[in-house]
């Protein structure tokens, strides 16, 4: 990605993007956004409203009817294949149905996102060490993910997300299985890889983990958009946070 | 280098985690290799045994007079004109007569006072042991008659027409159940594959997902594949060579077997069977990942 | 289950069960709890205090490693093959994972339930359409289940769970990936068939469903009950509610 | 009733929904039914041959001379003492003269002058043709040959001893292939039950957690491996069929081959063989349930 001259503002742009699933059910009519880098934005709306579309539309795990969308400064209807792997790389996902291996590890399953960019092994030790230990885990580390609680299922999808330090993170429902306590863990975390950079997306029926943010929130009715949130001028710095204290070891890999 | 040392341990770990259903994969390309291998050389042995049976494909030409050497050497060429042949020998009064005593053994007294002449010369033809050979002894007993002072030409026609019958049957069965074998196993193990896969889409659709490189993804299923053809078919080629030697062993004492000289596989043999098994199985293996990599 | 003399009044009962999954995970211990029959008991704790698995000892899809477990009236350690066969198909679970079957249609994997009661077909319509519509999924009813939203088919899942008009319904996470206003719609279903005389247990971290509400909230806590609610003396009938208007007819099978 | 209708219904749910998979494991025994019936079929007619070829086992008995009516009443009786035979022919000087002759074919001019009783009576023993035979005929011999008045015995012994030992050896390889051939697709097609199975464990865990009943669960498997097995080997069969015409027709002209009879299987054979597989398959697929039941 470092082949563009101008480093791009925005991290994802959506141009008129309509999405039908066949026979005829219009997931998505006419939506256009934009994300800037560094920012949070929250993906809101009832059941069915299209919100997992629209995130699997960013990583081109579908395509669009209609429309252009871009990440990272990437047209995804002409991305190469080779080029679509390198910024899938860069892009933490975390699935609304986790799609975790149930035969493996927590461990295994975090390192499978780092092994494919090649990550040293003693790397992919502390990062996935880190993050079991912020998400509460640490004692689930070799259990395979059959033998987890949903809850605790669905915090090794998110750990695996956040593994490969991406640049863009998108996370379903994150917390749809936690309760509040944990959903709080889940959040801070989220905050601080925010912190560090990165752009987040979070589809969430949750109210409580937007309620009282600064954050756009964005509402999806039957595909299309309702409500925009505020259209902030510039990404704010979020207020500092408590769990920051434990930024820096987060990111340093040793 | 990252990219080998990722995908061999990616290899490794998918061998030691489905190793039942690797083991099962395993077996059924040792036991299509080791049933392909079984035909082939009882095909390659038959074709063997027929060249030590046949010796009794001749004609005899009865001649009406003891050819002189003159006339030998232009009944020779006569010959090798119509088609190369083995050996042609020429069989005087006398021999003919020797011979016919010899057949009766201990009853040879009842020619003490027959003429040593009352026997015809003759001229036997051995034709070359070939299929192809058969097509054409009919014609090649007309040609014989047609040469000056041939009398008559014999040949164990029937006994001739009902061996090579029997070979040529035995070649087709051969052929024909190979082939079938070959189709058999070749879209067993192609369906088990497929079914294993299917066991695995979970994680090769995760792959793609996360980003990881076409061949990330298809070169362990290549070093798979590879790697249980060849343990695979040298499974099924060692099975072979100890069923082989049982068969050997246990017929050695019966002696009608022993004349025959059973051989197993030349090395070469062997080793390109194997190649072959490892290279299918690789490619198959790798190939059928494709549609999985099209989701 | 009509061969008891004397009608149980309980219909779940607890004595001191502990679960110990392999090699050491102590998903319960010692807990001892009943539910009267027509009862709505909520469960909740943190993620992985083993709210699940007290759902799952009370249709042996595990057996406790301790205690007595008695359902309706049945020593769950003790039942035949074919009596437990039964029992379940008097029992309503809503999995937390769903257990939907991917290639067939919503109405199919509804119909499952009713199937292996030898349920007629034209029974098997009716109830699957009216629960379609009281779940908002009638246009859906064609739809593979690989195809709906994950929110939709957290709410096949739930229709699956009260096809057959269970005695118990046990609901394991039920309003997860459901926003409020759905939330709500589940609610009042399941109020309607509690107000028929169905047993509720229902685990869950949404708050919002059970404040309010006259109902028992037990916690839990690593394995142990923290919190047992209101010990209430007698079923009460709930509240009367503007759902029920439909009730009748769900219960009509016509 | 209704469980009937339920149970109906659920089997052809399940073959319509994943007829891709059922059409392969129908291949897969279509093709193991071909294969074995192949063999099968192939004995049959390789034993059926062997009683056409074999006619040339018989023991000639030499005498010194000509028996009476009596003696040949005794002859016949020693002979059966030993064994009983299928045949025996008294040739007498005569007989054999002419035999000759008509060997010697148009040349039997060079026998004119000879006496028509140079020649020595003899005994044709034809024993019955089976395997059992050949490793008797030595000791036959030897006991024939302790009969008063007999000069020599001779038997076709080396061509009797290739030949025996040649269909001996198909036999085996038969016998041989055959097993190896059965154990391999039973293999195949268990593993084939085995991995269709697996994709559906979701399915089957579910209909055991809203409690169906195990028969509700596992006849709709025993049906659908019936009619799988049914399908599959009646497929085979006429697949087996056509190809066997398809041999006969293409070989016909070649005439070689038109003097053996081959024969195909007569109907109970073929309704067994389909019974089997159909009974096989039933019982594979119904009694591979059983651990998922105990999930
Ligand atoms: N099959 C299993 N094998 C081993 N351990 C298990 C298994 N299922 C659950 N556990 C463990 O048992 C504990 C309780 O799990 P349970 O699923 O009951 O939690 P829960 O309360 O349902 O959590 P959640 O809210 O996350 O669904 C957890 O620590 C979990 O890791
Ligand atoms: N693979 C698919 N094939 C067909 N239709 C689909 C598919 N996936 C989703 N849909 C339909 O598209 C619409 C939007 O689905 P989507 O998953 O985006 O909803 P959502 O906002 O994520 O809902 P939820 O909160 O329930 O997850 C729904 O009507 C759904 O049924
Ligand atoms: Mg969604
Ligand atoms: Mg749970």
């Amino acid at each position: 990605m470092s082949e563009h001259q101008e480093e791009p503002k925005l991290m994802i742009d959506l141009v008129k993007v309509s999405k039908t699933y066949l026979p005829d059910i219009q997931a998505l009519s006419d939506v256009s956004l934009s994300v800037r880098k560094g920012e949070i934005v929250f993906l809101t709306g009832k059941s069915g409203a299209g919100k997992s579309t629209l995130l699997r539309l960013l990583t081109r795990m579908e395509k669009p009817t209609k429309g252009v969308i871009e990440v990272s400064g990437h047209d995804l209807n002409l991305i190469s294949t080779v080029k679509l792997q390198i910024l899938r790389r860069s892009i933490g996902f975390a699935f609304q149905d986790f799609k975790l291996l149930p035969e493996r590890t927590v461990a295994e399953n975090i390192a499978i996102a780092m092994e494919v960019s090649y990550t040293r092994p003693s790397v992919m030790q502390t990062r996935i060490r880190k993050l079991l230990q912020r998400l509460g885990l640490v004692e689930k580390h070799n259990t395979p993910t059959s033998g987890l609680s949903r809850g605790e299922q669905q915090r090794v999808a998110i750990a695996r997300a956040l593994a490969n330090n991406p640049e863009l993170i998108l996370a379903d429902e994150p917390t749809g299985n936690l309760d509040s306590e944990t959903t709080e863990m889940v959040m801070a975390l989220f905050r601080q890889y925010n912190q560090q950079g990165a752009t987040l997306v979070i589809a969430t029926h949750d109210t409580s983990i937007y309620q009282g943010t600064s954050h756009r929130v964005i509402e999806l009715r039957e595909g299309r958009i309702v409500a925009r949130g505020d259209e902030e001028p510039e990404a704010e710095a979020p207020a500092p946070d408590p769990a920051l204290a434990f930024a820096d070891d987060l990111f340093s890999d040793e | 280098m990252n990219f080998f040392l990722a995908v061999i341990k990616q290899t490794l770990r998918n061998l030691v985690q489905t190793w039942k259903s690797q083991l099962l994969t395993l077996m059924t390309i040792a036991l299509s290799v080791l049933i392909f291998a079984f035909f082939y050389l009882l095909y390659t042995n038959a074709l063997h045994t027929a060249r030590q049976l046949d010796d009794d494909l001749r004609l005899i030409v009865y001649l009406d007079e003891e050819p002189s050497p003159a006339m030998q050497e232009e009944y020779r060429n006569k010959i090798q004109k119509f088609d190369r042949v083995e050996r042609i020998d020429f069989i005087s009064r006398h021999d003919a007569f020797n011979r016919f005593a010899e057949q009766l053994d201990e009853d040879r007294e009842i020619l003490a006072d027959m003429p040593k002449d009352f026997l015809p010369p003759s001229i036997e033809v051995y034709p070359f042991r070939s299929l192809v050979t058969l097509t054409k002894i009919k014609r090649f007993s007309d040609y014989l008659l047609t040469l000056p002072g041939v009398l008559k030409v014999q040949y164990g026609r029937e006994w001739v027409e009902r061996f090579y019958s029997f070979i040529k049957l035995l070649r087709i069965v051969v052929i024909l159940s190979g082939t079938l074998l070959i189709l058999t196993t070749t879209f067993m193990v192609a369906n088990t594959i497929r079914l294993t896969l299917l066991g695995r889409k979970d994680e090769l659709e995760l792959l793609r997902l996360v980003g990881a490189s076409t061949n990330y993804i298809r070169v362990p299923f290549f070093l798979e594949g590879a790697l249980q053809g060849m343990t695979g078919s040298a499974c099924g080629m060692i099975a072979l060579f100890l069923l082989f030697n049982w068969i050997k062993l246990r017929f050695a004492v019966s002696s009608i077997l022993a004349m025959f000289e059973f051989t197993f596989f030349p090395l070469p043999v062997i080793a390109i069977i194997i190649l072959v098994s490892t290279l299918l199985c690789a490619i198959g293996s790798f190939s059928s990942t494709r549609k999985f990599l099209q989701l």
